[in-house]
């Protein structure tokens, strides 16, 4: 249930250039699932007007972790936020990753897709199954997280000019290690996500973006037609939806 | 404490403060927030004939003190709206609401509005003649005083319930469309409707909306929209609600004393979903500090300079 | 570094970046902060055939990210500024200058063309049709597509310089209006003028502005600026200077990928008066920054989507 | 000559309800004469978009201090900015007070405008002159600065409600206490200026205020039409006016 609190920032820090982690405290009461998200008002004046969707990283019962990449005026602001500020949130928003009772389990990140599948991996483990990672970069420079998620599970990493590990996309990892899971849980950016839903489109879930206009489902600013022809607000029925019910192409 | 308390054709307000069409749903979303019964009314999702998605994403971006919408109208049709979305609604407010409808040509609005209008809490229909008349080559219903007459005449023909006409600021002469509607039997005036802008990317050089342009609406146009509630005001003798770009207490007492008689707020829900409970309270401590007893003593109160 | 460097109908621009009229006097202002030579062109404080004192104070106001302005085209008049204001100006500025300019009648507008474009530094005009036709009932040239072509044909007869017509975005259909004046002989277009917008006292309620109403301008206005520029310099042939808004280099850029050949700037002037040389430092950072090696490339980018 | 500089605010302190006091430290180069003023940008975001103009109170080779009311957004924000914050202003705007090789000069000031004659006081004391001040207020509680003065120079208060001094106008004042003068010095709110224009228009010189676009003459937003049908900008021939060329009317 989206609510409004306001959370004090315990830490910003530059990860590598331009992705910040951030660590704010506060009630997190709201959150009941890993792939949810908050959305974030950066100041009090109207610059940026719309508020800013960051996933949720991390959460337990008093704090919070987003991480981030400085792209515009709003990633800017935030990155700009000294610990002590606080920050005005709508949290608990949207319905996250679902475990659908599968025993093996396969995190596929792209880019800044990356930080909702931490929290995920970790409950997932304490339900018992077995978590493996694949995450793609543009490059090794562009990589982030490893060391926290290979304290976790095993990782495996592609990156589009070969830098570091598998040269080419998730799938391209995937087929070259053979990796075999029940069901697949994605976030990343939209050509991704589509090249996933045509591999496997019957045992997935994938985590969407969308231009918001608001976050908590107020203006169909999101709304994506679904297969069946009816149509999903990523802010409010997603932003996870499952491979078998997305479209593909459009 | 001041009297907020204003009647209006089909609405009895408790105060004058309206959620604006298409930036609250049908209420489910808000009532986590807050309970709607501190509402003066509502204006519902804008309803049409026919269920419809809508257009392709990207539907949002920004601008300076406000968003750009390309929505497209989605929604699940007036029947489904009748039968489930406002009986919804009901449950969690108990007045009457604006039913808000578009269409695409006048056969859309006339068999909406007769559908609409039977619903039990429609106080009011709310016609939003920004729609493009499809079969007449994608003209604005909202920018031809003859169309918009016409649009009115025959929707206040089948509807049982006040009709208020949501003009378009996108014109060159907002008092002859105002005109028109009063003379074609409109019992009132919403305005304003969101002003036509766009948005590039400028690493592609691509429009930001898939549909191209965008309805640009938030604090940015509200000295555009007081402008236009100032014109019209003056110049119809049916009550004017106003909206575009209220974003507090004063800004809605300012709009009223442009002349509106009641206010719509929309992109601020967006951006807070307690705007509209603020705004309340912010105009009740406002009042207080004017010194003002009843909130009709400064409707239209510019007009007399 | 990018080329900025503009050929457009009587104006050479060494980059595309002219300060707007009337935020920028007669350049005298300025030349304190920096050297006018670093501007593409100036254009001129609107000038008419006689001299103006203009409205009453209080003349400005504010809205959100904009100012409402009612001046009123104080000038002194096109003979004093032909003989002072523009020899003047042509000692701190090299380049040729836009001569905006405004009338209430024909007659008015054919005499102020007459006179200015012989002006030595003036190398083109800007036919300022914002103004009401006071002949005709205060109806603003701008507003009706065969007035604007007649005042615009009348000009182009008397006027020794290339004739830039300035478009009011206060209509519905700008594409109209820019058709209209294209076909009676302007080389070039200029938009957007200033949004009709108003703001009130809420204490007496009296208009702020004593002019009641006013030209809204800022950034608040980008988003409607860029929507018109895209949709006229695609239904044109002649190039189209763009404003509205623009306050960064990144404006700037989204204005010329929106069709606009060259940009005006006209309120980010008065908030900062190094706005012009900032804007121009910004848009060759970004160029380079996207890889643009020329100017041109980025011109109406938008119209292949 | 107008410049733009950043000053770091050294002290904001209440005087009495809503009217503050606020000292800053930087280039104060560009102002000339006592009258002048500087126009503040209050933030870098487009809230207020206007800067606010406000009268210079006191300066010294590295010091300003301004004295101001709280009426809105901007004095609001104003009024919360904390020391060792950095202002951006325009300063040396305007043409202020111009000594007339008076002799005796009477100061006069109503509520906020007040603050410039104080620095005028002082240059006027250096040249010798016989310095008196009179000052009108709507209410004793409305009073500020007067301590200030009387360190300088006499001081007569006149308050619309009779709570100090004489109770009416500073003209009331004036006439009151027999004040004589060879030339006066004004600044305060449009009714007094043109109540003191009509009282004597010969040996005046009064300070304007206007709603302003720009603040150093680019717009015209600020021109008064004068009584030889020549136009002044406040912000620039102004904000004093000599009271012999004002229209008294209109
Ligand atoms: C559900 C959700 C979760 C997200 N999680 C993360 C995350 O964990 N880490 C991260 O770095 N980014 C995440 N994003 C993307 C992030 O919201 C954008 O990068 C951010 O809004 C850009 O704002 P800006 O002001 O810096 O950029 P600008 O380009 O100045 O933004 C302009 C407008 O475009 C919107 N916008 C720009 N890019 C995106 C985008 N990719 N998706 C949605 N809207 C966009 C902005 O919200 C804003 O309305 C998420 C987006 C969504 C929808
Ligand atoms: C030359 C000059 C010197 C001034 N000196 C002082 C001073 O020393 N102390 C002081 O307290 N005030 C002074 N003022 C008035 C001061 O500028 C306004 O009180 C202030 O701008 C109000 O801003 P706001 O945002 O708080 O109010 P708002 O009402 O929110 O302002 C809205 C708009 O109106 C303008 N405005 C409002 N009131 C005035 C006014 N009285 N004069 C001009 N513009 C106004 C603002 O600048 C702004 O553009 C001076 C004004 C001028 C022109
Ligand atoms: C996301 C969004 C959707 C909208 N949908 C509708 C609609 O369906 N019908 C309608 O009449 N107006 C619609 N509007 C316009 C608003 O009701 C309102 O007229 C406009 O936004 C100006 O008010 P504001 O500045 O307070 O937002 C919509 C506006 C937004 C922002
Ligand atoms: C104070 C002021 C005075 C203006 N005077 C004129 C004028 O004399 N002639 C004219 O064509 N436009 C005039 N304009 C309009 C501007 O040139 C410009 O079209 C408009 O402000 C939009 O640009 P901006 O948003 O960058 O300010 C004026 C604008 C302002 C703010
Ligand atoms: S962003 Fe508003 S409904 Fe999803
Ligand atoms: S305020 Fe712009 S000229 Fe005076």
């Amino acid at each position: 249930m989206a609510s409004q609190t306001f959370m004090k920032v315990l830490s910003n820090k530059e990860l590598i250039k331009d992705v910040f982690e951030m660590v704010v405290e506060g009630d997190t009461s709201a959150i009941t699932t890993p792939g949810q998200f908050v959305n974030l008002k950066l100041n009090k004046y109207q610059e940026p007007y719309l508020r800013r969707p960051m996933s949720i990283c991390d959460y337990d019962d008093h704090t919070l972790t987003m991480i981030y990449k400085v792209v515009g005026t709003g990633t800017k602001l935030l990155s700009e936020i000294r610990p002590g500020h606080k920050i005005d949130m709508l949290t608990g928003l949207g319905h996250g990753f679902v475990y659908q009772n599968e025993k093996s389990a396969l995190l596929i990140g792209g880019g800044l897709g990356l930080p909702p599948l931490y929290k995920l991996a970790k409950e997932l483990l304490k339900k018992g199954v077995d978590v493996k990672l694949v995450v793609g970069f543009a490059s090794k420079k562009d990589a982030f997280y490893l060391d926290e998620f290979k304290d976790l599970c095993p990782v495996f990493v592609a990156t589009m000019d070969g830098t570091l590990g598998t040269k080419g996309t998730v799938i391209d990892a995937i087929k070259e290690n053979n990796l075999s899971y029940e069901h697949y849980y994605a976030c990343g950016p939209l050509p991704m996500l589509k090249a996933l839903a045509k591999f496997d489109d019957q045992h997935g879930s994938l985590s969407y973006e969308a231009r918001m206009g608001c976050g908590f489902g107020a203006c169909m600013g999101c709304s994506m037609e679904m297969k069946d022809g009816s149509s999903k607000r990523v802010c409010y029925e997603g932003p996870v939806f499952a491979s078998s019910e997305v479209k593909i192409d459009g | 404490m001041a009297n907020l308390h204003i009647t209006l054709p089909g609405l009895d307000l408790k105060n004058p403060v309206i959620p604006a069409s298409g930036t609250f749903g049908y209420g489910q979303e808000f009532k986590d927030f807050y309970d709607l019964n501190k509402l003066g009314s509502i204006s519902i999702k804008g309803t049409t004939r026919e269920k419809r998605y809508g257009n392709p994403l990207p539907r949002i971006a920004e601008g300076p003190a406000g968003l750009l919408n390309a929505i497209g109208l989605q929604n699940p049709g007036v029947e489904h709206v009748v039968a489930h979305e406002l009986p919804e609604l009901a449950k969690i407010f108990d007045g009457k609401v604006l039913g808000n409808m578009g269409g695409h040509s006048f056969e859309d609005y006339v068999e909406t509005a007769a559908i609409l209008s039977q619903a039990e809490n429609v106080g009011a229909l709310e016609l939003n003649i920004s729609c493009p008349n499809v079969k007449e080559g994608g003209m604005q219903f909202g920018t031809d005083p003859a169309t918009a007459a016409r649009v009115t005449r025959e929707v206040k023909a089948v509807s049982s319930k006040p009709v208020y006409v949501k003009l378009s600021p996108n014109v060159t002469d907002i008092v002859a469309m105002a005109k028109a509607v009063e003379e074609a039997g409109a019992d009132g005036i919403s305005m304003i409707n969101t002003l036509v802008g766009m948005r590039f990317d400028i690493r592609s050089g691509r429009p930001i909306i898939a549909n191209k342009t965008g309805g640009y609406s938030g604090p940015a146009i509200l000295p555009v929209a007081l402008r236009m509630v100032y014109q019209v005001s003056q110049a119809v003798d049916i009550p004017v609600i106003g909206m575009g770009g209220i974003s507090s207490g004063r800004d809605a007492i300012e709009m009223m004393i442009a002349g509106a008689s009641a206010v719509e707020v929309g992109c601020a829900n967006l951006i807070d979903p307690y705007a509209c409970p603020k705004i309340i309270d912010e105009m009740n401590d406002l009042l207080d500090d004017m010194g003002i007893d009843d909130i009709h003593e400064i409707i239209g109160l510019s007009h007399k300079y």
